[in-house]
């Protein structure tokens, strides 16, 4: 799950990590009542879940409230790569001398979380990492110890961070790494951390990413789930448990694992169809999960045939068959199905779907040979 | 000869109570495992399986009974981690963790005590282990394998079944199949399974499939070109995924130009792997290399 | 650094632990009041850090508030073991079905936190330790993974305590470990837990210890520190850093390094003679604190003879030697001094006492017997 | 031969430019301890006594550009159990915590840390090391002691000294002296250096020094029974000390009956240790042993 910049930033406060003053708003009228408080040149930033919003114009520096009226209605009518802005953050402006990079993230090869830092910090970070790797700092954490003080220091050292701010530093790193633990994120960043024109350090910009198996022991940070930005069928999916992804194609795939689900829209590609989507209805999937799965599926207009591919383990090949029957009972529909289930319970299954006039097959080829058939009309 | 588990293994089930506990102990009693004992805290005393099981409260008081060496389990996510630490800490050398949704963080404590102990972690979020006609310790379905000469180690769940269940169709078995679980962080990698099937007299080709995400593919296959003896057939699934787009597991994710499909193709087959379109082409794959 | 049972029962309700209502009463009147707001039966318990306080009288059941007042006027004119009692806790009473011992302490010889239980808990589980040493069950503690449920729960079936009970055991240990490290504490112990008449738990009695080197990250901690049950002499010692403890006889000894002071004990022991002190003036002792030793051992008035014993390392004798002409300015003192200065800047130290009119000596044994001599007025 | 340091030890001083680090310094130098580099954060580029030891800002760059095998810790006690995983993280072998009041909680941290690793801590709270002649890492003032054959461990630091400077008295020599440190939870205990001086053909006889808290003198006696064809002469402090008063070092809490002198001096006397009334007896008890 993304958090928004400005929920960032207030997690990284409560952790003592200095950032701009400044208030989230929903208005034109609102931002320029902040611009107002904060007495002075504001920046006006929307608060959409993905990156390049300063390219695309969603960042823009107001020197009045009057200004900032005006851009705040700008932004708040962009779309940014598909995503409508609904908010945008007022922050006072920060003078900005030098920009430093400073993140956290999982690194799955050592297994550890790893801090990363570069005095090359900014918009084009990621092509610092691709042109001048050796420009980003890496040390990794004990995953039981955590972040030791030396390890900030020798960052420190190693950006050539003047030594009057080393201590600060030390103070955003150890802040940073326990708003990283104590979130259960697997992803934590400043971009940029700057020197300000009075010689300070400022969080200008941040960004986390938290676990979402590990939401349960955060009620407070899942509150903070932007419903807005998520296409009401993900919403849907995610209330019962599926893992869903809309695509641009016209075969819908209801798949059991995320490996399989892959590979059917591999074989689909491969016979020359386009999937519709993404979706796994994970282990010991009920009836009533089966049916959300299929109505979420239906929803989606361009869809011309239905693969279903489910292989039993922990799913039953009786309880998927079930809840295929039960959604077919709500939902009318003539889009073609084709069906192969193998596996636990897999007679039984098909037994239950025998009259349901669905396309049947042995192999996952064969069934994707048929689905994209059907969906060419075939 | 197997790998990992056989006539021998002596299976702990924590969670045996649960609805997916009770259902695959079930599963694999019928399918010929040595099940010894349940854990599930609270129903210590109790017996399942029709008084065949005896179920304890506490993994160190089951192993001080039952003399279990390997652990399977199914408790949820929430208290996983600390099932794998009350595994481990009882001296049970095989653990197999069935359980999806382990946070990340836990994990990452989790293999980090491991890796001072002797133990051996399979998953989490993995199907576990089959060695067809001796034993099972997991939730692949027994019936769509059949015991031979091919050593299976994947990544994925279902995909893994059809792979099996592709080589069955065409008469082919299997010595032992590893589903080591798709989870960032897990306790068993390609290389560490790809070793033991080399060492493994009863293998003597071996099936890999991968998926998208990370780099242990291509880790797996500078380990082939150094120790492996054996033909290797390979599968990796996500090769139309859209990058950057979450897939189901937490491990499926694009990062920044790694752990893409091509690569992991193309990794494979720079050591003389054959990689197949699809996965029910694997069993043609492993006849034209033997 | 101990915490008195009211101190380390908050500590405990803080992190979940369900304890007794209740609060700290200074007057009888107080404790009747609060007898009055708990309305019914209550335990008036003196407040001295020190056990055994049962046994002596000190914690009595009142049946109503009027007995409360009369009780806490007793306890509060008390003496327990030579400590005054200055504080009362007035708890609600527990109806006591069943007493369950809890503690967490450090266990040197596996390194390692330790944490304890027994069915058998109650005011006599040092007896039941031991005798009955199976009675008490211990799990060692991993110092960076933190206590385990599963430990907890082990402990719970291991004493044989309900099934209903294990959730809310398992929260109160998990609390008492959260206490015990986020305090830097060296103890922390429930006895009695008890199973009250309602079928609940509740922690009756509490006992803490902190690490007196981590208070300086408490000092919330650090200032529940109870300056009424030490000596003025100890208080006086601790803010010049200095470790001193008082005792019977009547030869003062000034000592650097805990190791040689205690064998300075046993040697005027060994001799015939009888120490009035332990004092440790530390590594590296200035002028200051060297001074404030002096004046410190010179306000007993037992004290027949000083001994000086000190082997330079970190402390150097220069520095030493300087502290004791300082001190000897401001107070006047016939008491015979014997020094043996030996180590760093041993030699110039001897010239700066060269005319304080010293004893002086080359050997411990030396030292310790002139020392026992002139105490003896010889 | 000696123990722990030697001429080939290169020396670098954790919290070289505060008083003590500074002081200790100047003297280990004049000793002849090959002082290469010392680290004060902030103050990288600095020179101290006289230009010939330059300070780094961090343990990592000045093992880099020195080659430093060894470390000593002066910093203080809040920031000491840092400093000690700077130092094991960039790869010294030896390091000596003089630092006293570290909290017992980070101890046990730092130690099950260290225990993963191939690194010796001495200490902390602890005199340091002194081979006499050769090398001096610690604060043991180094003109109280001659080479010899005595190899010295104890638990206290003046006490120590005490006894090093009587055994000067009467003309004995010492091969190393350790000091161990008193406090509760510390890096390397009696039995790690009895091992040493067994294995060191320098050492002919050794001197141990206990006080009371813990068990150490009682383990050190059993290994002396099991392992150690050398003769032992010890003293144990605090045998007058009242019961659970606290004696300065942490260590020394007499706690329920465990960690009595009387116990300890048992013990050493049941394994044909001589244990001296007072430290200045040791000289006279080694010589009858010989």
């Amino acid at each position: 799950m993304k958090l928004h910049e400005y929920q960032s930033k207030q997690l990284f406060s409560k952790y003592g990590i200095p950032i701009p003053r400044g208030r989230v708003a929903a208005t034109a009228q609102e931002a320029k009542q902040i611009a107002e408080e904060l007495g002075g040149r504001v920046v006006i930033k929307s608060q959409v879940l993905v990156g390049g919003r300063g390219k695309a114009g969603g960042i823009r520096l107001a020197k009045s409230p009057a200004e900032a009226e005006s851009l705040a209605t700008q932004i708040l009518r962009m779309d940014i790569k598909g995503l409508p802005v609904r908010k945008v953050l007022v922050d006072e402006a920060a003078n900005i001398n030098k920009e430093i990079y400073l993140g956290i993230t999982n690194d799955r090869s050592i297994r550890r979380p790893i801090i990363m830092a570069s005095s090359a910090g900014g918009v084009d970070i990621e092509e610092v990492a691709r042109v001048s790797p050796e420009k980003i700092i890496r040390e990794p954490i004990h995953p039981l110890l955590g972040l030791r003080d030396y390890q900030a220091r020798d960052i420190a050292v190693a950006i050539d961070l003047p030594r009057e701010h080393w201590k600060v530093f030390g103070q955003i790193a150890r802040g940073l790494w326990q708003a990283y633990q104590a979130s259960d994120a697997t992803l934590a960043e400043i971009n940029p951390l700057v020197i300000t024109g009075e010689n300070t350090l400022l969080a200008v910009d941040g960004k986390m990413v938290l676990d979402d198996n590990a939401l349960f022991r955060h009620p407070e940070l899942s509150e903070m789930r932007d419903l807005d930005v998520e296409a009401d069928s993900e919403i849907e999916a995610r209330k019962y448990g599926l893992s869903f992804i809309k695509l641009d194609g016209n075969i819908g795939c209801m798949v059991n694992g995320a490996g399989l689900a892959m590979t059917s829209m591999d074989i689909i590609k491969l016979f020359g169809g386009e999937p519709a989507n993404f979706l796994d209805i994970g282990g010991g999937a009920s009836a009533e999960k089966v049916s959300a799965a299929l109505r979420i599926i239906l929803s989606d207009p361009n869809v011309r045939a239905i693969l279903f591919n489910v292989f039993g383990g922990i799913t039953r090949g009786d309880e998927v068959a079930r809840g295929i029957l039960a959604a077919l009972q709500d939902i009318r529909t003539d889009v073609p199905m084709v069906i192969r289930l193998v596996g636990t319970n897999a007679e039984e299954g098909r037994r239950i779907l025998a009259d349901a006039n669905m396309i049947t097959a042995e192999t996952l080829a064969e069934a994707a040979q048929k689905a994209v058939a059907v969906a060419k009309g075939a | 000869m197997s790998i990992l588990i056989n006539k021998n293994t002596r299976l702990l089930v924590q969670g045996i109570t649960g609805n997916e506990g009770l259902f695959h102990t079930t599963q694999m009693k019928a399918y010929g495992t040595n099940v010894v004992a349940g854990v599930t805290p609270g129903k210590g005393g109790e017996w399942v399986l029709e008084g065949k099981v005896p179920v304890f409260d506490s993994v160190k008081f089951a192993v001080e009974a039952t003399g279990a060496n390997t652990s399977i389990i199914f408790v949820p996510a929430r208290f996983a981690s600390d099932a794998i630490f009350e595994a481990a800490d009882a001296g049970l050398e095989l653990i197999v963790c069935i359980t999806e949704g382990i946070p990340v963080q836990d994990m990452m404590r989790v293999r980090n005590y491991l890796d001072q102990k002797n133990v051996r972690l399979v998953g989490p979020n993995c199907p576990g282990l089959l060695t067809p006609g001796e034993s099972k310790v997991g939730i692949i379905p027994g019936d769509i394998a059949i015991p031979g000469n091919v050593g299976v180690v994947s990544r994925s769940g279902t995909l893994t079944y059809g792979v099996l269940y592709a080589l069955k169709l065409v008469g082919m078995g299997v010595s032992t199949c590893v589903g080591i679980g798709g989870d960032p962080i897990n306790g068993t990698n390609f290389i560490d399974v790809l070793g033991m099937f080399e060492e493994d007299p009863q293998t003597e080709m071996v099936v890999l499939i991968g998926e998208i995400g990370g780099s242990d593919e291509e880790r797996a296959a500078e380990f082939i070109a150094d120790h492996l003896t054996k033909p290797v057939a390979a599968f990796i699934a996500g090769q139309t995924a859209p990058p950057g787009k979450r897939m189901g597991h937490a491990g499926a994710i694009v990062e920044g130009g790694s752990g893409l499909a091509a690569d992991k193709i193309r990794a494979l087959e720079a050591v003389a792997v054959h990689v197949a379109q699809h996965p029910e082409q694997i069993p043609e794959l492993l006849m034209k290399r033997v």
